[in-house]
């Protein structure tokens, strides 16, 4: 079939439209899809559109395609979808109509073709007139120093000044009572250090002051720190004494860091 | 609400409402005042009651015919803008738009002319498959938006272009876009099923409802 | 370059000038579009050579005499603005009012006493996540806005109020928020004596050295 094709084919077309076509296939990245395509080789027939021998696109595009294949140029599906879409339309307009076959004919479907054309080059030209329109910011100009300044209070929201503290007294009320809530007596036991270490230990991979192990909120009231530090320091021996972190102390009264010791290897 | 709410209005004009010239004043100061449109709506509320912005806006239209700045009317609202042919002086004032993909402005227009428009249909008109960032673009432009939801299976969403858009190329409505009558008039905004494929028609009937709203 | 220009210029105006009354819808377009005051020097240079602002901003500021605009005089350079007794149009709103959610109210609260204040510092205190729409919601009232970022890891953006938020509140400076102590003399806070008592003090620091910085 495809023979037969480029013979039909080079008794169709002149030279000059080969030339075209050849020339299109060198530009095949600039077109926009087969029907964007179909288009461009529609114009080398210089007619008006409404006047377009479909059966003669049909056969163009078929060679575009054929060109294409020659020249080992990778064509996107979409492109052979059409090129086989066009040889059945072409074989519909060429050959008598099956009474048997309840399809649209050849005529219709090349009259939706001629359609879709004239509809794609009609958006092609609005679009043209759009963009060639005044332009607001090229053209026209709105006000440059526009005086809208209340537009934004058209919801206003109502805030006094006493609503703005009640709520920080009720945040403020509920971050102070927090600590006091788990331990009213500003003593904290070695137990309870040992067991708020133990939970921490093993993401102390980097060397961190003891003090940093305080209780949150302790460190504050000094007798609440004093009783936390010397709780703190008790859990850290025991946990020395576990093998299970490391203490050192850079010079007297340097602060005391402490750090896990690494799974597996000995005290150093 | 708008019913009685008018009714009073136009009793309350015989007594309180401002004269017309001052009206006029009045919209040409808050139409200076706004770079963007603003409705009829806006300004009879911003206006004191009885006042008829319509009238007041069809003088200060007249007024300004061939002046430095113009009245026009951008969908239901109003705004002052330059005349075009004085826009060599402002070229302080141009702003640069990023220029837009011959795939973007085509799809642009097929909404404009064809809204509501879904994807499948742009893609059916230009033959070729819309990439995402194209409409992202468009809406980041905020020239095209989402329309209603097309009724028919699937339920897609469709495109509809923004009272920006017609601000930004000067139109009064989508009605007035360049050549849409003689495209209507030939047929090319139509939805026309490929021959023996099933019919996308109900497109055509929305489409006309949405050219009413912009009236 | 004045000097010799503008006898150029007066030398080609003889021949080339636009008429006058153009020159006005220059000068018209030019003041309503440019974003700031317009000096003459200014005008003169975006206008066709020979063309005399001067006059031509006279006639201009003729004909909008009496109008809803006026052009005037700022400083050295000339704008258009609404007219005076029309400037209530401008304010007249209408003003619904809404209660600010506790969310949104706390978190205000929050970025007023502790500014500069990160989301995580609000979260801290509040105890409970601050939702990105509420502290959109401040933003828009703009009653806070974005500080310096903090030098910490991950730096992190922090809140300050600003001065709409001072203007609403009649507040002089965000120093004059009541301290904690004071809130509790007024009886908002709970007045149950608490241990560590004494050290509510240090808050009231903190915020000194905070506002240290916005000042």
């Amino acid at each position: 079939m495809a023979d037969s094709d480029q013979f039909e084919i080079s008794d169709v077309l002149s030279v000059e439209e080969r030339l075209a076509a050849e020339a299109l296939i060198v530009d095949v990245d600039g077109f926009e899809g087969p029907l964007d395509l179909l288009l461009q080789l529609s114009r080398t027939q210089k007619v008006d559109l409404l006047k377009i021998s479909i059966l003669h696109l049909a056969q163009q595009y078929l060679v575009f395609v054929e060109r294409a294949k020659e020249l080992r140029i990778e064509l996107a599906a979409d492109y052979l979808v059409m090129a086989a879409w066009l040889a059945f339309l072409k074989s519909r307009l060429l050959l008598p109509p099956d009474p048997s076959d309840g399809g649209p004919s050849g005529e219709e479907l090349a009259a939706h073709l001629a359609f879709q054309l004239q509809r794609l080059e009609a958006m092609r030209d609005a679009a043209a007139k759009l963009m060639a329109r005044d332009q607001k910011g090229r053209d026209f100009f709105p006000r440059g120093i526009p005086e809208e300044v209340q537009r934004k209070r058209n919801v206003t929201y109502r805030a006094t000044l006493l609503d703005l503290m009640q709520a920080y007294a009720r945040v403020r009320t509920k971050d102070e009572f927090r600590p006091f809530v788990m331990d009213r007596e500003a003593i904290l036991s070695m137990e309870q250090a040992l067991e708020r270490m133990r939970g921490m230990i093993p993401y102390a991979l980097d060397w961190a002051d003891l003090s940093s192990y305080l209780p949150e909120g302790w460190e504050l009231d000094p007798k609440k720190r004093r009783s936390a530090t010397a709780a703190t320091f008790a859990a850290s021996l025991e946990l020395v004494k576990q093998g299970q972190v490391e203490l050192r102390q850079g010079g007297t009264f340097a602060p005391i860091q402490i750090k896990a010791r690494p799974s597996g290897t000995s005290r150093s | 609400m708008a019913e009685t709410d008018q009714k009073v209005e136009h009793v309350e004009s015989l007594f309180e409402a401002p004269p017309l010239a001052e009206q006029e004043r009045m919209v040409e100061a808050v139409l200076f005042a706004s770079a963007d449109p603003v409705t009829l709506a806006d300004l009879a509320a911003r206006m004191p009651h009885g006042c008829e912005p319509r009238a007041a806006l069809d003088l200060l239209q007249k007024r300004y015919e061939g002046r430095g700045v113009r009245v026009v009317r951008v969908g239901d609202a109003w705004a002052i803008r330059t005349a075009p042919d004085l826009g060599f002086l402002m070229q302080k004032e141009t702003t640069e738009t990023r220029k837009l993909s011959r795939a973007a402005i085509e799809t642009l227009a097929i909404i404009a002319y064809h809204q509501p428009c879904t994807r499948a249909e742009i893609e059916e008109i230009r033959g070729v498959s819309v990439s995402r960032g194209t409409l992202d673009q468009l809406m980041e432009l905020e020239w095209i938006r989402f329309g209603r939801r097309r009724m028919s299976p699937g339920r897609p969403v469709t495109y509809v272009v923004t009272p920006d858009f017609l601000d930004h190329f000067g139109l009064e409505s989508a009605r007035d876009l360049p050549g849409v009558k003689e495209l209507r008039a030939a047929g090319l905004l139509d939805s026309r099923p490929m021959p023996g494929d099933g019919d996308l028609g109900d497109g055509d009937e929305e489409q006309d409802d949405l050219f009413e709203d912009e009236s």
